[in-house]
Parts: structure tokens; C-alpha cells; sequence
């Protein structure tokens, strides 16, 4: 396995110790060594805004932390869940006295682990609520949204709860506007190869050459169909109509991510997005916030995901609003 | 007496059930790349390594051995292995709570009081395509068999045997919760990788406890 | 080949117009499809800042036009120099009257394109000037500058002339501080797996699985040593080794880029960054700015690239000032 | 008269060599692949592609064809081909002002002009292993032949033979210029991919002016 790794079991802490080296003006450590929080939390005490998941997705989840998104972060094993423990810390760390939203992924494990950290967390006194993603419209059909997965939707999830707390805003507000992004937000993967998790040492799927994951999970879970690998011009109509096909996009505007999923050159990113964006237009719909990047990734699988959120004026104002952190820093307007 | 062993003399089934799990990690990771994200196996050891750590050089009877595990995964491991076996092994250590050995009767209750913390928590059903599958004839099994007066090494069998039924029972189902379950009807064909553990640890324990009986 | 992608041989111009649509904000087209510039040149004239390059590295080139960095970028082919009228009509859209700065890297091509166009650009009565990087210093041994590439550390030279520029300095000084950040930066790639060219279809270079390329060019031009893939522990001392070597780095203050060549997961560049950050102040070298992420890349490749400048109070203001682009955004302090 | 061939019956041979090198596009990457970047046919074929399409229903004489494509990839196709063979072509093409056929004593003057250009902005030296090793030998194959009085098809001939040793000779050399040169000793035992293009072209040069000389 070719990788910029030592013992593929410690991938997680020997990066984290990288993370803090590299950020020390944007992120702390804290107590609990998979738990980081914003180096500072401003002065004003907020609502506090935690996120978590399984490493391998950077710059998810840690690369969301910093003034304007989340307070702090819950970090998993590579693909798994964190602990019910480091929830939980990350509860403490972020509790600023106004109670915690805690803005997290659809996944058994996680489900799982929150659920126990915030029972923790009650024992405590803090009060936290939750909302879990399920943007990625392909995990399951659209009356099951229980069964639907969070992936790079995430991202406008987090930014408007963050903002909204940066505003001052109580916690019901936090979770209303956070669950408001997320249920205005679908997101589509397609995967033209797999990705080796460090400690398997191999690739824990396929994707045969010539042929694409329509539907991929962020784990390399399966898709709803595998394709011939289409032009980029296709690939951009087939997961641009499945999204709209699912929820309603009429005639406004919409916030438009394009992430890599990992080894995709940018070139490509830019590639898809042109492709999007003219298809978005034709249809009368406006990208008014345009995200393309590596923003929610799988390792070093090829690839590409679109994530769509119809935006009214609360959500468009609180996606201008200004953030910082590793991976989405805006600058304000 | 022949029909019961002493939590002392059941406690190196503990690194037994560890150094089992640590072995299969490719095995269950492999597993679970067919229908999930292929790190089963690699939680799974990892936490189990920690526990045989944990444990090196201490004086524990099966009781503190489980309560161990339970606490190491619930602690170090995440994902859905952590909370789901974490506790069931605490809840089987807290069945043995005032107990000095393991009969049937007991078995059952640990496997009773393990199974409901599971299924509180994750809400799998039988036929789920989950460990659950494993879990819950195992546990009707040994309840069977303990209602019915037979001995422990007999009950011990009927362990093994309803755990390894149920494992295969797990191929041709579909998968309704975890990550396999958004492949549907692509995921027939193949085992759960839960279950796959869960029939392991059954399995070792079911082992480990009848070698000790003679 | 899984890419995404239309026509393989048009996939410079197609990522282009994806560009265009995502950041009108930032950048800008021109009468000449191959040429970018800011949206925005801001209001006082000042030097142009020009740059240019192969396409396949994004973010580099046009990534680093914006506010505080470059004014406008001459975009070849995929791994190919843009053409001498690219960098004639870049010059034309960066010139505000005060001259041009043609801060580019040294590759055969880029040279003579370069040459050529500063001829045509003189019959125009434009000044440009051009400072030529070679921070690449596994291309070549240090008695031949002359034959050593740039690589990663461009973006050191753009950031310090890009922001000496907005300071209103003259060309010569921005020219003089360009040459200083490059004479200032070393840098140095291990390759891991080769990328595939779309207009090739096929990768144009190998690297066997368990060994990995010491010093690889950013087209895959073989490296110094063909090794074992060794723990990340150990690529950071011998790339950082191999630096220091090459370079007087005593005790001062420094800038260190890690760049993920393409595949790299993001965990492990920050992985590696642990280890250098930790190596170089063992030696009493603190980094004072601190990159990580795909900053410069090659297509699809596995590896990845660290860059190290040695600065002195001009250089630190500079990297310091504000900058806006699609590959680097520094508030300001 | 049998040792000329006028500009205008000479004009095809444009078109042949752009097809030559758009044929060869695979052939040429490969050879670039083994020591640079593996572009080489692609950005050659991608020029002259541009050329078909810009000469495609003109009327035109060769000095038009080859001013052609000498614009063409002076300004569409970049990298090192762009300048090198873009001025090389306008060169040949700008030899021909004023003339209306082509004799060995043009054939020469072309080339010089043509070689001229490429070392002024190349700086290559016979040896380097660049496609100079083909030119510069053919050139002087074809002064030598035309000053000693050969007739056209002879000195073609010289042309063909002096390009084909030329190429081969890249095969033992390391490379000093270009992308190949940071390979050093690496680069040896293989062809140049600049030499084999430009070997292709005077071949086609050769080979069409021949056939169109009877
Ligand atoms: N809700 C649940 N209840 C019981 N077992 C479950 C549940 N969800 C998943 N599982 C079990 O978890 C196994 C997968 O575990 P693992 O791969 O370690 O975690 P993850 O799915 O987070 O990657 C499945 O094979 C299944 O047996
Ligand atoms: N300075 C030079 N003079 C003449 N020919 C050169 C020079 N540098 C490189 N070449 C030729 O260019 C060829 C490579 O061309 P190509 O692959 O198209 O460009 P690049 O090296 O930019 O990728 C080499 O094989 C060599 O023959
Ligand atoms: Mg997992
Ligand atoms: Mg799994
Ligand atoms: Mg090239
Ligand atoms: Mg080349």
C-alpha cells in the first residue's frame, strides 16, 4: 500500500497530532485526545455547535471547527463512528451554559453513540439536541428518509447552524435553522474507484475499470446503479435529476457543492461544476453560492458528489455570513 | 460439581473470546467489504487489543474480564461496534454480579440481559441480516435448554450449534439496518459481518467454558 | 480511464468554463480563451503580477489570481507551457502602466513561451520582467540552477510579489522581493503512484507498488531514488533532509507548505506535516506559516510535496498580508 | 525540368505531414512516456489536427502550408513543440518568399533557416538527445549533396538517410535538455520523442516531394 502513513492502526492520532501543529490559532486540544474544539470560543457565551464522525473524510468533520461553524469535534476511527465518550467530551468542551446542537451524520454508529452521550450528557446538566443528516438522496428511496445517509450536505448544515449561533440565537433556533438546511439540502455521489482503508490494506470494494457507482456511500457503500462510465456532461445530468426529481426546486436560488472525493483532479471538479451550473440555469434555478472542492472526501477514492440547497432568505444570509476553519472560510459581504 | 464452573476458573475465556476476534480480523473485515465499509474486522481487533492489554498481568475473575470488554468498547471504539458490544458485555458482567459461577440458568441471563441492551439500542429485528440473528437463537437456545434441566456442557452445545444456525441463516437474508442495508437485494448471498463476530465470541466462549467443565 | 470528463483532448477548455461559472466574483475571462485575470484589479494602478503554466496542477495556475497574489494566468494544455500569445495576452491584461512581473517556473517550454512573449510584449511598449523558479531541488544538483524546475514554492513567490504589488512597490522591487521568496524556498516530492494524462489514457510513467519515487518531477519526471515505501516518519526526514542539505536554514523563521500531489488523503498530508513540524523545531526552526492541503498537484497522483522558505521580516509581512483566491486565502493580521 | 517541384504541386505534402504526425499520436507519447512527460504526441497531434482544419478547402501553395502550420502552433499548441517546430515551419516557409520551386539549394536554405530558429530559442546541441540530433545532421546531408551538385531526388534521398541515423543516434545518449534531462544515465537506451518526430516529418517531407517528382 502506497500511503504517507506509519502504523496504518494509528492513522487517526498521528494525523490529529499534524492537525494541531499546523492549526494552533484555529483548533485546541482538549482532555480527550479525539476531541477538538475551537482555539477560541469568542467572547460571548453561544449556543454550542458539535459535529463528529469517522475520520477519512477530511476536511470532514475537524475541518468544519473554527468561528462561525462548529465549537467542536468528535473524531472517529477512519469510516467509524466516534465514541459515546468523545461525544460526550465534545458536549462539555462546546457547552458555553446555552446548551449544544449536536449536527451529525445518519449512520447506525453514530446514532448509536449520540444517543448514549447525550443521555452522558444530561447526567451533566447540558442540554443537547440533535439533528441528523440524510441529504444523500441515493441511500434510500424517498419515504424511507430514517434509512438516508449525511454527506457533504453536512457542510451547509453545519454553516448555518454555526452562523445562527454566532448571531446569538437560542438552541431551538439552532436546531430549527439546521434542521431547515439539511431538510433543504440533496446530495448524489458517483465513485469511479475504490479507496483502501489503511488498516485493511486493501481496497474493501470494487469499482471495475470502464464502469461508475451511480449512488455511492461515502464508505464505497454501494450506489443505486453501476454504469458504463459516462461523459462528465452525463454524469452532471444524472445526479442533477435525481435530485431534483426528489425535492422541489422551482425558480430559486440554490446553494451548489461539487466535492472530489478524494483522488478527482480539481480540473474535473471545475469539469462537473460548468456542466451543473448551465443545466441549474436552463432550468431558471441560480447557483448563488458555488462550493467546488474537496470539501467531504473518502479517502483516496475517484470521484465526485453534488449537493444542492434551496435557499430562502434566512439561509442565503446565513451562508454569506462569515467563517473560518480548514476547510470553508468565508470571508463575509 | 460438574454442571457449573466458578467465575475464576471462567476467566481466561475472556483472552480466549479477545485472541479469537484479534485472529479473524482480515476474515470479518472481509466480510463486511462485501456488503459494508470492510473495517469490522479492524474495530473489532483493535478494541479487543486493548482489552488483552488491559488485562496482562492482572487477577480477574470473567466477570471483571467481561466487564473489561464492556468498558473498552463503549470507551475506545466507536462505530456501532463500540456501544452495541460494549454493552453487551457489560450487561452480561452485570448478570454475574453476586453470582460465583456459571450454570445454565445463569448463562441465560446473561445472554438475556446482553440481548436486550443490544436490541434497545440499535432496534434490530430477527431476520434484520445483523448479529441479531445470531444473538437472539442463541439466547432462546441456551433458555431452552437451561428451562429444560440440561447441563451446562449440554447447553453449552445447543450455544454453539444455534449461533453457528444462525450465521448461516444471515446468507440469504436481506440487509435492513447498518450499512449493508442500502444495497437491498444485492446484499442476499452473502454472511453479516456481525453476525459473524457474534457467532465467534459465542462460539469461543461455548469452547472456552466446556473445555473447563471436566 | 475513470475520470470525469468529456472529450479527453478538450479537457483544459471544458474545466475552464466550469471555473468561470463558479467564481465570477474572483476571476475574469479575457478576448483570448486561454487567459485569466481578477474580476476585480482594484483601483490605483499597480505592477501586474503574472504567472502561467500547464494545466493538471490545479489549483495552480489560475488558483493563485486574486486580490494580494497574481493579476492574471496564461493556462496551457494539460502538463504543457501555454503558448508565447497566452503569456503576450496575459501581460496586456495585467499591465496597468507600471510594468509587468512574469513570475513562472522553469520548464523548457515555459521558457521559450516566455521569451517569445516578452519580445511581443515590447513592441507593445509593456515592461515585463520575469523571475524564473527552481525551488525543485531534486531536479537538478545545486552547482545547476539553471536545470532545476519549479514546483510548490511558486506560490511563495506569487504571495510575496502579489503582495509587495498591492503595496504600490516598483517592478524592480517586485521583482527583486519575487526572486528572493523563490531563491528562499527549497522543495522536494516522493511520488507514489503514477497519473494518467486524459489525452493519454493511460499513465505515462509507472511506479511499482511498495516503492516510491524520491524527488519526482510534477509530471512524473523520475525522482533522485527509487525506494521502499518507508513510514511517513521517514519520508519527512529524508525530504526535509535532502531541504536542509541544499540550503542554510539556521535557526530562523519559516514558511512550510506540505502539498498533496492529487490522491493524497488530506489525513495524511497533515500526517506528514506532524512529523517535519516536529523535525524542524528539534533543529530550532520554527514554522511560522503553516500549509497543508493540495496546494500543487499532478493530475491523479499519489504523494506528495513539502516546501520550506526561510524568511526574513520583508518575507514574513508579505506571506502575512491579505490574499484571495481559489488555492489561498490569508485573512490578514 | 525533373530537379524541382514547384510550390504549388508540393503543397499536399502539408497536409501528409500533418497526417504523418496525427497518426503517429500514440507512437509518440509512448517514446515521450519512457523518459518525459508523455505528451509529446498528444500536443504534436493536437496542432496539427488544427491545421487540417484550417487548410481544409483552401488553395494554397506549400510556403502557405507551411506558414500554416508554423502560425498554428506558434499560437495554439504550447509547450516546448509550439515555439520549437511553430518557428522552424515559419522559417521554412519564409526561405520560400520570392521563390516559385523547390531545388536541393532551397531544400538546404530552408532547413538552415529552419534549425536556425530552433537552436536560437533551444539552445540544444547535437548530442543533447533532442530532436536537433535529427535536424542539424540533416541539414548538413542536404547542403553537402546540394553543394556537390545532386540532383533533387538525391539529395531527398541524403534527407531520409540522415534523419533515420540521426534518430537512432538519440538511442545511446543522455539526455541534456528538456524534461528527459533530469533522468541522466536513466535516459539512455531509449529514442528521443522530439527526434522521432522530427525523423517523421523530414521523412514525410522527403518521401512527398519524391513522389511528386516524376
Ligand atoms: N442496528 C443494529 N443492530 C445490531 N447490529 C447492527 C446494527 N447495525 C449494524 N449492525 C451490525 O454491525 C455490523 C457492522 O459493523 P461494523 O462494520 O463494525 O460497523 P460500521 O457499519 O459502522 O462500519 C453489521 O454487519 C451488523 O451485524
Ligand atoms: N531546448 C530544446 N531544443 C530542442 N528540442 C528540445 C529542447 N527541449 C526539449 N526538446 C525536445 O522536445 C521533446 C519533448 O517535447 P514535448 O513532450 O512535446 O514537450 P514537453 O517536454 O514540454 O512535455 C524532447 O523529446 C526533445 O526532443
Ligand atoms: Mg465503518
Ligand atoms: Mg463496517
Ligand atoms: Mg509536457
Ligand atoms: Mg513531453
Amino acid at each position: 500500500m502506497n500511503r504517507v502513513i506509519n502504523d496504518p492502526d494509528r492513522v487517526t492520532e498521528d494525523s490529529l497530532a499534524g492537525v494541531l501543529a499546523a492549526h494552533p490559532d484555529l483548533l485546541a486540544a482538549t482532555e480527550h485526545p479525539r476531541v477538538l474544539r475551537r482555539a477560541d470560543m469568542g467572547g460571548t457565551p453561544r449556543v454550542g455547535v458539535v459535529t463528529g464522525g469517522g475520520s477519512g473524510h477530511e476536511p470532514a468533520f475537524l475541518g468544519y471547527v473554527g468561528p462561525g461553524l462548529c465549537d467542536a469535534v468528535a473524531i472517529g476511527e477512519v469510516f467509524a463512528s466516534p465514541t459515546a465518550k468523545s461525544f460526550h467530551a465534545a458536549f462539555r468542551e462546546a457547552d458555553q451554559g446555552r446548551g449544544v446542537a449536536c449536527l451529525y451524520g445518519n449512520y447506525a454508529g453514530d446514532n448509536m453513540n449520540v444517543k448514549m452521550a447525550v443521555k452522558l450528557a444530561a447526567k451533566d446538566g447540558i442540554r443537547v439536541e440533535t439533528v441528523v443528516a440524510n441529504d444523500d438522496c441515493a441511500s434510500a428511496p424517498p419515504d424511507q428518509p430514517e434509512n438516508r445517509r449525511g454527506v457533504a450536505g453536512e457542510i451547509m448544515m453545519w454553516k448555518a447552524g454555526g452562523a445562527l449561533s454566532a448571531e446569538g440565537a437560542d438552541l431551538e433556533q439552532v436546531i430549527a435553522v439546521s434542521r431547515k438546511a439539511i431538510d433543504s439540502t440533496r446530495s448524489i455521489g458517483i465513485g469511479l474507484s475504490a479507496c483502501t482503508i489503511p488498516a485493511n490494506g486493501k481496497p474493501n470494494f470494487t469499482i471495475e475499470a470502464g464502469t461508475m457507482e451511480v449512488g455511492i456511500g461515502h464508505h464505497g457503500e454501494h450506489g443505486i446503479a453501476v454504469l458504463p462510465v459516462a461523459p462528465a456532461r452525463e454524469m452532471a445530468a444524472i445526479m442533477l435529476e435525481k435530485i431534483l426529481a426528489d425535492m422541489e426546486f422551482g425558480g430559486e436560488n440554490v446553494a451548489v457543492l461539487v466535492s472530489g472525493l478524494g483522488a478527482t483532479p480539481l480540473m474535473e471538479l471545475y469539469l462537473l461544476y460548468g456542466h451543473v451550473d448551465e443545466m441549474l440555469r436552463a432550468r431558471n434555478i441560480t447557483p448563488t453560492h458555488r462550493f467546488v472542492g474537496n470539501y467531504f472526501t473518502s479517502l483516496e477514492m475517484m470521484g465526485v458528489s453534488l449537493t444542492l440547497t434551496r435557499l430562502d432568505g434566512e439561509l442565503d444570509r446565513l451562508l454569506r455570513a462569515p467563517a473560518r476553519s480548514i476547510g470553508l472560510t468565508v470571508l463575509g459581504s | 460439581m460438574a454442571g457449573t464452573i466458578s467465575l475464576g476458573d471462567a476467566a481466561p475465556v475472556t483472552i480466549e473470546i479477545a485472541r479469537a476476534v484479534i485472529e479473524a480480523r482480515d476474515h470479518l473485515s472481509e466480510i463486511d467489504g462485501a456488503t459494508g465499509d470492510g473495517d469490522h474486522g479492524v474495530n473489532m481487533a483493535k478494541g479487543f487489543r486493548l482489552v488483552v492489554e488491559r488485562l496482562d498481568g492482572k487477577d480477574f475473575d470473567i466477570r471483571e474480564g467481561f466487564a473489561t470488554i464492556g468498558d473498552t468498547l463503549l470507551s475506545d471504539i466507536g462505530g456501532s461496534m463500540g456501544p452495541l458490544y460494549g454493552s453487551f458485555f457489560t450487561e452480561m458482567a452485570d448478570a454475574l454480579d453476586g453470582k460465583t459461577e456459571i450454570d445454565p440458568a445463569t448463562l441465560a441471563a446473561m445472554l438475556k440481559a446482553g440481548e436486550a441492551a443490544i436490541v434497545d439500542l440499535g432496534e434490530a429485528k430477527v431476520g434484520d441480516k445483523t448479529l441479531i440473528d445470531v444473538l437472539t437463537p442463541s439466547r432462546i437456545a441456551v433458555e431452552q435448554a437451561a428451562g429444560s434441566g440440561k447441563d451446562l456442557s449440554a447447553t453449552l452445545a445447543a450455544l454453539r450449534d444455534a449461533a453457528a444456525t444462525g450465521l448461516e441463516s444471515t446468507r440469504d437474508l436481506v440487509a435492513k439496518r447498518g450499512r449493508a442495508a442500502r444495497l437491498g437485494e444485492r446484499s442476499r448471498g452473502v454472511l453479516d459481518a456481525g453476525a459473524a463476530s457474534c457467532e465467534l465470541i459465542l462460539r469461543t466462549l461455548a469452547n472456552g467454558l466446556s473445555e473447563r467443565l471436566s
